[in-house]
């Protein structure tokens, strides 16, 4: 009816709907996804996505070594019962690596629970980032110093944050973009959809970034949609979706390279899905074998994203052996600072557990401190009496 | 906690106030407009949004005006999607905004539900207070207006049972004025109660004078303070919101009657002002709770709980509560057999055993 | 990645993701929304949609007169204060109509609060239909006698009961369909995104029907979404997506009744996007001029769906004068029941408000019923003291 | 409204039942599972759907093996979208079926609310009980399992607020197996709080004989009727759910010290059975309430304040709660602080004046 076009740049209420119908089809994401290295290592060239530069690449991979070090670190850490639980993104590094790397430091990152990796890349401290994991009681890191929101639980729900901080970073005149991720299950979720339209309709520079690894815990791809890929949900909302392999750190690197630029430039939200897998369990609590045979995850282990780097860098001369010793020397180190701190018990205070609740403790929260103190500090009497020494300084637990 | 100094609010009745310079008749919704526009002129990162609250000013008007004032940019409408609206404050409020947000109304507010449980009230203590969430969800709310089903929910409870949210209720035009000032300025979430039946309630206040008391800080602080509404010796009534009224209206009755009704304003929900009102139960040794609100697992129910516990042995009979049945608001037609009314609330006061050893 | 299409017939679990981009686009809509009679009353062929015949779209204009004024009643109704409010459908009526007559008597209507002239037309009683907005208690009607779920206040909360019905007849093999109501503005909810989803997930006869009238309350539909149409969301859940001109009873029954069929045939769900207007305010209770100018409105006026049917009828003979009058008479005596209907006062029986809480009334339930008779037979009783007669039957107001 | 004849449920301490023939330990867990696949054998219309319940049998494997004896048709997964598989279940319910669905946490509840709330808990009412919706939410619900953020939430006081929700909260493996039963074929909806941390706690029960039991009839009814679980004469522990071993180990606490604790285990939320917690405290005219959630605005200030409005004259001392802080669930190396203790019931027991006069 309308043909005007949805691109609302620099106004604060984007487009309006209508379009013609081509300008509509440009919204929808290519037959296949984005490829620029295939697994063999062999690189192909696309129209639209140059390949990234050597440099670039070889960056990146390092990450990627120190990325699956640490999800092994990190399972090898469950066993010995040192963390909690660790949601492992082990064979999804690409899109981990690649979802901080295209951010500026002024850029923004929405992570969830599997994305320890990409935060780790972006270069919060791995050891404040495995806080909550280990047990102690809160996120572990200050989201306001590398600009990295906390790991999301509740499905989807950080990326209506996604938006609201993009939003009042647009208000302000600043260029912040907003990477913000999900899974291919939270797609499902009301708030997956209100995010990406809110996005749209005030046309704020968020990058809305699926990994579809093809499962939500148990359920596969196939009871999650049926639409012929996630990334034809985009068109609903008036913005572009893309469609990339998310075993290809190249492929990744440039179209979520693109769809920052374009934020920055103005253009608007975009969704991009990376089509990966989930090669382990849901996390180390889960039994994958009821819902999915060997044979499956067997058919992902020759798309591995280092794999095919690693080939491809090697192939190139630009990554030589005494290379892959120093990215392997660096991925270890990284492991060690990570086994070394989680082999320090973690302090915990219970006074802490009424601070944060409310600026200023409420008179109730208070009564309820002081009655956790008086507990504690007869405890530690009784101890005290049992080892027949002293013990009074608890009880000051709260009074800072 | 120290209670208020401030003279009781004069209520709701339109008592002039004998402070205010050239008082006229203001209204509720009116203080509440006036509250968002001087917020947003004393701070830039002031926003307004939610649905219908730019052009329209909001399906009450309590945002008349303040798109033209300050721009699309500052109060605007959102598309039609309340977790999207809380969830978008998050965001804003964590980068650097003080997002206000309008639920149309009080059941239009629950699909909002799991970002204003799992997010706004916990995100700060989440994150060691490095986020707070300077967000105030203001919600008409509650009944009395004669509203269709949807429209009268009396939501308190739901909140003041989540940790990490502020509740707040105001009953009177000054508070509702001071109220959502303070409520915005606080670093913390608050979910600020509107009670629609007193949007048209009038006051002789000078909103000016109202402002200039914010501004200079000299307008004593309301978040956790409760106010005595009106003195009495014989029994306590502890209500807030929407009930405060119908509170001082049985106070006045149960006055012609010989008996002198102390009426608490609560204002506060969450934080809870136990001072005030253990003071006042502990004087007058009877007391009921009046909300209008189901009365299981309610606020109703903490107030009696509370009181209970801290004045067992001063109280010469059980705390009642006077509240809503434990059903669905219900009709215009039927809704006047729902609320607490002034008679249901001289029964309760009636059945606290005055008799010697009864 | 798969080459597999979406059409998961016959299966409880729909197809699987992916698609050959051409399957895809067949999910897009039209670029235009399929008119069949335009606003001056002429016919024009369109290759998917045969126009219907003269006999079915001369029942259907009867329904459109009727239509028409029941709104107007009601309106007339609200200002003399015998409704409490009333959301009209007046420009829209004949969306109202076609949603009601391409169902059959084993299908489900899904309506909102502003639909209520497609309920009567569905065969519900006025009278019945406007209890609530009456001050009764109750939403009015047995949603079992003619299939028409209540109106859903909750904006796009009933799409997701509509996927409900659908699935239970599925599973039971029944060919029950179910069309579903809703306003552009619902569209934003996360409600919407999880009832079509949902539907395509488990494939269940579900036509979505949203009539997209421009506004929701204030809200233009630029600040709602700047997706190049509602319809275009559809492709995103794997289903397809159509737009009509919401103003043409023709290319309603011939768009909707198509889904209906499809949707019957085992062809799972789709979306329809009706685009047509708003005539009037939102509500009795709202003022439209602080949004939305004069000229704005008047520009709809000529696409008004009675003047265009009416036209085309007219030209082909298919409608006479006296087939016009006998259409006034019967809008009229519906009116009039209507009219007298609401002339006797509504009479509730306060013992009700327990009585449907619960099947069986809690003990805490049956407490506060006491306390309310309690209270209304000492009223009573002081009523009979002061008329000096005798008033004790109401205390029994909740025995049943 | 009778107390029910049973005997005293036989606790979490795994005591052998005297009226079962071949015991044998089942957990909690198995219990629920035996429940669900015996209603589905009995009622084709019984359905079972949410996340991951299908092949995987659940997070908690509650589901185990109903998809595959049952069919992917009436055990299945649903998109990830609780909203939807409340609102889808709406819909089956109107049309015939009697769903049972799955909340994976506590915390993820939170989306559906406003389908639990606007539809779920009022659509009966809306139609004149016209439409009834025999719905079973499944809640995994409350801590003590070393859980991280959102997946310990206490929700229950949520739904204890909104007429027209049955609230159970089972504490024993034999009342695990019979309330769900009896959940499942009630016409209202019934909000089904599963304490995670009892899914592992074991009884000695013949599964087979329960479901003899209950399809017979002869099984007493659970829905609105508590129990007294230990019984006692100088105190009443009131609880639910997770709290009630808690409950029982202060109790066996106390009587090591010489007090005789009653402890009434509530199983039924709403409707709430006043008659047997009232001739309890009435009896021993002390009480203490136990429950997990936040204390504020919760179940337990409604316990408390129904307990003192109805037995005022029979106490000796105010009720008292012990109750989770009113502070978000805190993590695994801090909850044990969070929970009620022994020590923490044996401290408010201790405190509910047992000296004369004081
Ligand atoms: C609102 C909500 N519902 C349920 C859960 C429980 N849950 C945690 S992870 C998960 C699966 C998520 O799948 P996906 O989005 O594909 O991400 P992935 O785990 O594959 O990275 C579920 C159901 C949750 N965290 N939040
Ligand atoms: C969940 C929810 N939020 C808000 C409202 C208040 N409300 C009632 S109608 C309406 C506008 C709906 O617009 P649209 O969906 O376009 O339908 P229309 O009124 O145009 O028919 C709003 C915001 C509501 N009913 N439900
Ligand atoms: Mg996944
Ligand atoms: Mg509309």
């Amino acid at each position: 009816m309308s043909t005007a076009t949805n691109e609302g740049r620099g106004s604060l209420i984007g487009g309006v709907p209508g379009g013609t119908p081509s300008a509509a089809h440009a919204l929808l994401p290519s037959a296949e996804p984005v490829q620029l290295v295939d697994p063999d290592g062999r690189s192909h060239s696309d129209q639209r996505y140059p390949l990234p530069d050597g440099g670039r690449l070889l960056g990146a991979y390092g990450r990627l070594i120190t990325g699956r070090r640490i999800n092994d670190q990190a399972n090898a850490l469950v066993r010995q019962g040192r963390l909690a639980v660790y949601p492992s993104s082990h064979g999804q590094e690409a899109c981990q690596v690649a979802a901080a790397v295209v951010l500026g430091e002024e850029d923004w990152l929405f992570p969830t629970y599997r994305d320890t990796v990409a935060v780790i890349t972006r270069g919060v401290d791995p050891l404040e980032v495995l806080t909550l994991l280990r047990g102690d009681w809160h996120a572990g890191y200050d989201p306001y110093e590398h600009r990295v929101a906390t790991q999301a639980t509740p499905l989807a729900t950080q990326l209506l944050h996604a938006v609201g901080v993009a939003h009042a970073a647009k208000l302000r005149g600043e260029s912040t973009v907003v990477l913000a991720m999900c899974g291919d299950g939270a797609t499902s979720e009301g708030d997956f959809h209100e995010a990406l339209n809110f996005a749209a309709v005030f046309h704020v520079p968020v990058v809305f970034f699926i990994q579809n690894n093809e499962f939500a815990i148990s359920v596969p791809l196939k009871n999650q949609t049926v639409a012929p890929s996630l990334a034809h949900k985009a068109i609903g909302y008036g913005m572009p979706g893309e469609r990339v392999d998310g075993n290809d750190l190249a492929a990744l690197l440039a179209v979520l390279g693109a769809a920052v630029d374009r934020a920055r430039d103005g253009g608007g939200p975009s969704l991009v899905e990376a089509h990966t897998y989930r090669m382990q369990a849901h996390t180390n609590a889960d039994d994958a074998t009821r819902y999915r045979s060997t044979d499956d995850v067997e058919r992902w282990v020759p798309k591995d994203p280092i794999v095919r780097m690693r080939a491809y860098l090697r192939t190139l001369d630009l990554l030589t052996e005494e290379g892959e010793q120093s990215l392997a020397d660096e991925a270890d180190a990284v492991a060690a600072t990570i086994r070394k701190g989680l082999n320090t018990e973690v302090q915990v205070n219970p006074a802490e557990l009424f601070e944060y609740v409310y600026t200023e403790k409420t008179s109730q929260l208070r009564e309820q401190a002081a009655l956790l103190r008086e507990e504690l500090a007869r405890d530690a009497d009784a101890d005290a009496a049992a080892a027949s020494g002293a013990a009074g300084d608890s009880t000051e637990g709260d009074q800072r | 906690m120290t209670q208020t100094t401030e003279a009781p609010a004069p209520g709701i009745t339109g008592r002039p106030d004998a402070g205010a310079l050239a008082p006229r008749a203001t209204t509720f919704a009116k203080a509440l407009n006036a509250a968002l526009a001087d917020a947003m002129e004393v701070d830039a990162s002031v926003l307004m949004f939610g649905e219908d609250v730019g052009p329209l000013g909001g399906v009450f008007r309590i945002t008349d005006g303040l798109t033209a004032r300050f721009g699309e940019e500052r109060c605007f409408d959102t598309p039609l999607a309340e977790a999207g609206i809380m969830g978008m404050a998050v965001g804003m409020a964590m980068n650097g905004m003080k997002p206000v947000v309008e639920m149309q109304f009080d059941a239009f507010a629950y699909p909002a539900f799991e970002q204003v449980v799992s997010h706004v009230a916990k995100m700060p203590n989440r994150t060691k207070g490095k986020v707070r969430l300077p967000i105030v969800i203001r919600i008409p709310y509650a009944g009395g207006i004669g509203g269709v089903e949807h429209h009268c929910d009396s939501s308190e409870a739901y909140y003041a049972h989540t940790p990490g949210l502020t509740v707040l209720a105001p009953a009177t035009v000054r508070d509702a004025y001071f109220m959502l000032r303070e409520a915005i300025a606080s670093p913390d979430p608050v979910v600020f109660l509107e009670p629609k039946k007193l949007y048209w309630s009038k006051e002789e206040v000078d909103l000016a004078e109202l402002r200039r008391t914010f501004d200079d800080g000299q307008a004593p602080r309301r978040i956790g303070r409760a106010v005595v509404a009106r003195p009495g010796t014989d029994a306590t009534l502890i209500s807030y919101g929407p009930s405060v009224p119908t509170a001082l209206a049985a106070a006045a009755a149960a006055a012609e009657e010989g008996r002198s009704i102390e009426v608490i304003d609560l204002r506060s929900i969450v934080p809870f002002d136990d001072e005030t009102v253990c003071a006042s139960v502990r004087r007058t040794g009877r007391a009921v709770v009046v909300a209008e609100a189901p009365g299981f697992a309610s606020v109703a129910s903490e107030i009696v709980a509370r009181v209970q516990e801290r004045c067992f042995h001063s109280l010469a009979a059980p705390v009642l509560r006077v509240t809503g049945f434990d059903i669905p608001y219900p009709s215009p037609k039927l809704e006047h057999f729902y609320l607490p009314s002034v008679d249901r609330i001289l029964d309760a006061v009636d059945s606290l055993q005055w008799e010697d050893g009864a």
